[in-house]
């Protein structure tokens, strides 16, 4: 038992914790929280693959920025526990095991879509450099284009959110 | 650690991220689990890409991120919308797509 | 080195001022436009010299200097970079762009001060030197293009610069659409050029043509050549595409001056000497242009006799001097035809500013007919104009002198006689209505009631262009005054490495030796006779008899109004072309294409979209649970059939 | 690494983390003692002088009375989180330290036989990490002001979270242009980065190329660490005490401590990435080669004071304490003589002097400045720093990418 597996399978357990955390737990908040957890714990898997600079920006736009976002929005809105209701038809007979169905079979997948033998990138140590020039040499312009779409989200949401005068 | 683990991981919390879309009531929380699933990915292509020695994954990380950012203004935009409009974040009461 | 690695700095400048002065300009006070506009341009020109500098200690291997920035279109086996180029052609085009739309920027600040819009017009003006400049520089047909149709845009915006004014908006369009016609046989010549050689890149292209023999009978050279004579054509104001010239005086002075006077209408004359090598290898194409060339020149400067606008007059001059300069390029003096362009551009340019000069001095009056009398009032004005008449006129040792004689020369020795008698008859009418333009305008008495204007000489920002300009207008030809004693013509040499291989091809023969030098001076001596036989004429009908011109008119009254009415060519056109056009337009395209077919097809497939969608909308239920649901199901399916595919 | 290497390695990381600590701790009691008397003197008062010499002891008493008040838990609040908290935001805090290098990588101490640097860890994206640690410092705050059941911790908590958020967009992008120049995440190699003399004597800081971004920098930092003149999330005259006022005793001093920690922290940061982190500002050479003394000066003129300061009090239990003080700085003054220390000192001396004048210049700030209005604080944030600092950043590649051939 290597030291990351050790790691991997700390920080997974966390995260499916969490996850399930999230599902479970009645106030919006709590499962914000819940959310950031796995947020915070796929940063370190990220940081075990060899990937830091997406680790990093993983906790600065996801946990730092995206949900403050929607910590701030729960708060705003002052949500309370969600009340029960009865599932929908639809989702009762359908989504439980439709969605176990799913999982099952992507985990199949992906497990036999990747071959068992480990990585060559492992031990690359310095990724943030060469992730730069791809980023604004290959992908300029999907980079471009993404700025566009913050942009545009940007406008909208200004204008769903204000208030009518 | 092969990346087949991680990408069994991946796929575990997708389908949590899509029990939750189902099952719970409150938008901002079916929000996030959306987000959850947006993450799931996100490891599955970070695995991937270590795994052929490619940066393109780690790449299109960066891509989902933005695209989740921007969704999360304009998504949270709009609940904040739903909520000023019928007091209410539970997303049976907002049904009116109905014939 | 450091312009000549980073060559995108010269377009860069003006494009910046464009940008700033676009963008904030209409906040910013006058001072600040006149900084960014003024510094921009001056900046440019600035990098341009730099550029001579470093260019001139570059080694001849490596002339042209193409840099390639980033790959522009790729496209299949298509591929055009941003790439730029220089060579001696380019670093001739780059001097008298810059040169020149420097002077003429602060002239403008005079102009154009107080006008509405002042931003604007610096911001258009801007954008036209970066396309100007981007068209010098372009590596390859495509970029050259992006320059060609940029000028024309700019060139279009700013003849309706007073859009509010009909005959702007109309001029401004009328320019558009003629040009139009020339750049559907650019572009085409470029699909050929591409579809034959592969490529759009200057260098491959014109080795793939070198290694060509002259073609004799009309082959595939001698189409491209030709159509791209036709984007010259149009961009040139050559017959018969001139239409659009004289119009485009409507807009303000300064951008006769600069756009169609000196650099942008001579794109044209630069589009055929940098595909010299295309040329000369189509002598039918050459023959064409030659003689397109020498009949404007005839043409348009009979036009010229009787017009009374004085920009008009100076618009037909223009064309015909443009004839003059495809003249030379179709005798296969592509030097001469580069050389003439650059005196034509300062003299040019000085005529036209010095007539805004005197425009401006009467409050906007720019009929010859209600002129008069200047000279005392506004002096410099009138010695800067008498200056740029002498030069265009070609009185000995002015700038025009060498440039319009040499061209003249070549076209003699090249044996066109035909086409050198034509030439030298239009050299004497030039003479004639430039000296009618000064006498009726400067001298004889005021015709306008000068309590009603109170004259006043320009400003100093106005008049300083004017002095550089005729200073550049004497003394821009010396570099040929050699020739006048046997001696190089230092210019040609310059340019000489460009045009190689075009020389090699068809070599001009040109009589050496001494008793062609004497026969040169003879010629020489002939058209500066023309020139002074113009002079007088005009001296005797506008100073001596004042009344003789109309007395004139009377006895000839057909021809006369056939000249003023320049041969009634636009009201041909309209008949030919725009009235069916817009027959077309109106009565097929919109009645019963659009409102029909289109329409029609548009409305039925609404309609059929919303019948079924009527049909369909009972699946919703509203829960938005349950819709989730469903997008679940189907991501399920789709993943167990690929799990199906993998197993 | 095999398991004995890791486990050393463990045990050298805690014993380094622990005594980082105990440091940090310390510092910033004694920050809260300075500013307060720094801030008394703007004022011309006197501030705290009971406890102790000067009111040296002021900080234990405080402490004391934070460990012993009494802890009331308001009623509704939402005990998890308004527990977790005060936890979160310290934790952060603190952790942050741990990527601080404070002086040369090779300048090495001995533990336990293992040689190892000034810095608890040395990562490859110490910058990002830092960031990332200042991007959770929100949810601490918030979360208190939420759970807190409480309008105006509630307003207090909306307020730190839109503030932070807005201020960490220009504090991220102001640091663009020196990460340009420096080309690397790692903090000690933007420090080595920032190594030589302009001129052979300016030194090669990236706060003189970078004026603008420094200041965006610190502007934001400030809004960041919610001090004075931004510090609207706990503004008194509104808010009674903004997200913490329901804390008491020991939360409300984890709240304080956090508060402090972060102020050393990017003061740090300046530092680090500005001012040349642990280098000296005298060029190298025979003429400057008595600089290497400063850390000894200090010391020695610090006891001198401190001696006769302590000579003249006018109590004397303090005197003999001052005094005494005073000895065992003269006697680190002498200790330090020893070249081997001496060459160890170096770094940490000129990194804490930098160190301390941003302290410095912070509670200054804070003495001088009127609270920014909220309205004025956004539009401030979004529409002065942010273009200033992403302008900053565009020119700044701009230059770099004509300075490479």
């Amino acid at each position: 038992m290597t030291l990351d597996a050790v790691l991997f399978f700390v920080f997974g357990g966390i995260a499916v914790a969490a996850a399930v955390a999230l599902i479970l737990l009645r106030h919006p908040i709590h499962s914000a929280l819940a959310l950031i957890v796995v947020m915070a714990a796929l940063a370190v898997l990220y940081l075990l693959q060899g990937a830091e600079f997406v680790a990093a920006v993983q906790i600065i736009v996801y946990a730092g920025a995206i949900m403050v976002l929607f910590v701030f929005v729960i708060m705003l809105l002052n949500a309370a526990r969600e009340e029960r209701t009865n599932l929908s038809r639809a989702a009762r007979y359908l989504g439980v095991p439709v969605a176990v169905l799913l999982t099952a079979e992507l985990a199949y997948l992906v497990w036999h879509a990747s071959s068992a033998n480990p990585s060559q990138a492992a031990g690359r140590t310095d990724v943030t450099r060469p992730l730069a020039l791809m980023l604004f040499r290959d992908f300029v312009f999907p980079f471009e284009l993404t700025s566009i779409v913050i942009l545009i989200a940007i406008l909208g949401a200004l204008v769903l959110a204000r208030k009518e005068p | 650690m092969p990346a087949s683990w991680y990408l069994a991981l991946s796929a575990i919390l997708f389908g949590l991220g899509v029990v939750g879309f189902v099952f719970k009531r409150n938008i901002i929380t079916i929000f996030m689990s959306i987000e959850l699933m947006l993450n799931a990915v996100n490891l599955a292509l970070v695995a991937f890409s270590r795994q052929l020695g490619e940066l393109q994954g780690q790449v299109f990380v960066f891509f989902v991120i933005v695209v989740a950012a921007a969704e999360a203004a304009v998504g949270l935009a709009i609940i904040l919308l739903i909520a000023r409009n019928r007091q209410s974040l539970n997303v049976e009461d907002v049904d009116l797509l109905k014939l | 080195m450091l312009v000549l690695e980073h060559l995108w700095i010269i377009l860069a400048l003006p494009l910046l001022g464009a940008a700033l002065n676009g963008l904030f300009g209409a906040r910013w006070p006058k001072r600040w436009v006149d900084a960014v506009a003024v510094g921009s341009t001056g900046a440019a020109m600035l990098a341009a010299l730099e550029l001579w500098r470093e260019f001139a200690s570059l080694p001849a291997a490596q002339v042209p200097w193409v840099k390639s920035y980033f790959p522009w279109m790729v496209a299949g086996s298509f591929r055009a970079d941003f790439a730029l180029q220089v060579d001696q052609l380019a670093i001739v085009m780059l001097l008298v762009v810059t040169g020149v739309g420097w002077l003429i920027h602060i002239y403008a600040t005079g102009y154009m001060a107080g006008q509405g819009g002042y931003y604007r017009f610096f911001a258009f003006l801007n954008l036209f030197m970066f396309f100007m400049l981007l068209l010098a520089m372009a590596a390859n047909f495509s970029l050259l293009f992006v320059g060609w149709e940029g000028v024309g845009l700019c060139s279009y915006l700013l003849i309706g610069f007073y859009f509010l004014r009909q005959s702007a908006a109309d001029a401004g369009k009328k320019a558009f659409i003629v040009n139009r016609i020339g750049d559907f046989g650019f572009l085409l010549a470029i699909f050929l050029i591409f579809r034959t050689f592969g490529t759009t890149d200057f260098g491959p292209v014109f080795t793939a043509v070198g290694q060509q023999p002259a073609e004799n009978s009309f082959g595939v050279i001698t189409a491209i050549a030709l159509l791209l004579f036709a984007g010259a054509v149009g961009k040139s104001a050559q017959l018969p595409l001139y239409v659009w010239l004289p119009d485009a005086m409507e807009g303000p002075t300064p951008v006769s001056a600069l756009i169609h006077a000196a650099t942008m209408v001579a794109a044209g004359v630069y589009m055929v000497a940098r595909c010299g090598d295309i040329f000369v290898h189509a002598p039918a194409a050459m023959t064409v242009v030659a003689v397109t060339g020498c009949l404007t020149a005839f043409y348009a400067a009979t036009i010229g006799l009787v017009q009374t606008d004085i920009k008009r007059v100076l618009a037909y001059s223009t064309i015909s001097q443009l004839g003059y300069m495809f003249l030379a390029c179709g005798v296969g003096a592509f030097a001469m035809g580069i050389f003439h362009l650059m005196t034509h551009a300062f003299f040019k340019a000085l005529l036209f500013l010095a007539a805004g000069s005197a425009i401006h001095a009467l409050a906007g009056e720019q009929d010859l007919r209600r002129m008069g009398g200047l000279r005392a009032k506004i002096p410099w004005t009138y010695r800067t104009m008498l200056m740029g008449t002498l030069a265009i006129a070609g009185a000995p040792l002015f700038s025009g002198f060498f440039s319009k004689d040499a061209i003249l020369w070549q076209a003699y020795a090249s044996g066109h006689t035909a086409l050198w008698l034509l030439a030298l008859a239009a050299a004497l009418l030039t003479a004639f209505y430039m000296f009618r333009l000064v006498f009726l305008a400067f001298h004889g008495a005021p015709r306008f009631e000068e309590h009603a204007v109170h004259l006043h000489e320009s400003p100093p920002n106005m008049i300083a262009p004017l002095v550089v300009l005729a200073v550049l207008s004497v003394a821009g030809g010396w570099m040929a005054a050699p020739v006048l004693w046997g001696g190089p013509n230092y210019f040609e040499e310059y340019l000489a490495p460009v045009f190689t291989r075009a020389a090699t091809v068809a070599p001009r023969l040109m009589p050496a030796g001494e008793q062609a030098h004497a026969l040169e001076l003879l010629m020489t001596g002939v058209a500066v006779a023309m020139a002074a036989v113009g002079f007088f004429v005009a001296w005797w009908f506008y100073i001596r008899q004042p009344q003789r011109p109309d007395k004139l008119a009377e006895q000839f009254r057909a021809p006369y109004t056939l000249l003023l009415n320049k041969y009634y060519v636009d009201e041909l056109y309209g008949a030919l072309f725009v009235r069916p056009l817009a027959w077309l337009s109106d009565q097929v395209l919109w009645q019963w294409a659009d409102v029909k077919l289109i329409d029609g097809a548009v409305n039925g497939l609404a309609a059929t979209a919303r019948d079924l969608g009527g049909s369909l909308r009972r699946m919703q239920s509203g829960n938005t649970r349950s819709y989730a649901a469903w997008v679940i199901l189907g991501a399920a399916a789709i993943t167990t059939f690929v799990y199906l595919l993998v197993r | 690494m095999t398991a004995n290497a890791v486990f050393s390695w463990l045990v050298v990381a805690l014993a380094k983390s622990a005594v980082l600590l105990l440091v940090t701790l310390t510092v910033v009691a004694y920050l809260s003692w300075f500013e307060r008397k720094l801030v008394a003197h703007i004022q011309s008062r006197l501030g705290p002088y009971r406890v102790g010499p000067h009111g040296l002891l002021q900080p234990l008493a405080d402490g004391i009375k934070f460990l012993f008040k009494e802890d009331p838990t308001p009623a509704g609040v939402d005990r998890f989180v308004y527990f977790a908290a005060p936890f979160v935001s310290l934790g952060l805090a603190m952790s942050a330290i741990a990527v601080i290098p404070f002086g040369p990588p090779d300048a090495q101490i001995e533990v336990f036989g293992h040689r190892t640097g000034l810095a608890v860890a040395n990562l490859n994206i110490g910058l990002p990490f830092l960031f990332a640690i200042t991007a959770l410092g929100v949810y601490g705050i918030a979360l208190a002001g939420w759970a807190s059941n409480n309008k105006y911790a509630l307003m207090g908590g909306l307020r730190s979270a839109a503030q932070m958020v807005s201020y960490e967009l220009a504090l991220t992008l102001s640091v663009v242009g020196v990460l340009l120049q420096a080309g690397s995440f790692n903090l000690n190699e933007i420090v080595a980065s920032q190594d030589g003399r302009w001129l052979g004597f300016v030194p090669r800081w990236f706060f003189f190329p970078q004026v603008v971004g420094f200041f965006c920098f610190f502007t934001a930092a400030i809004a960041e660490t919610n001090r004075s003149p931004f510090d609207l999330p706990e503004a008194e005259s509104e808010l009674v005490a903004g997200f913490h006022t329901e804390y008491a005793s020991f939360k409300f001093a984890m709240f304080f401590i956090a508060e402090y920690t972060s102020m050393v922290i990017v003061s740090c940061l300046a530092t680090l990435l500005f001012f040349g982190g642990w280098q000296s500002p005298f060029p190298e050479g025979r003429w400057f080669a008595w600089t290497a003394y400063l850390p000894n000066l200090a010391l020695l003129g610090g006891g001198v004071l401190l001696l006769l300061d302590g000579l003249r009090y006018h109590r004397r239990g303090k005197r003999i304490a001052l005094a005494l003080l005073g000895v065992i700085l003269l006697g680190a003054a002498w200790l330090c003589l020893a070249p081997e220390t001496n060459r160890i000192l170096q770094g940490p001396f000129w990194f804490l002097a930098k160190l301390f004048f941003f302290l410095f210049v912070y509670v200054w700030i804070r003495g001088t400045l009127p609270r920014f209005r909220y309205d004025q604080l956004m539009s401030f944030g979004w529409k002065v720093l942010l273009p200033l600092s992403l302008a900053n950043a565009l020119g700044t590649s701009l230059l770099v990418v004509l300075r490479q051939p």
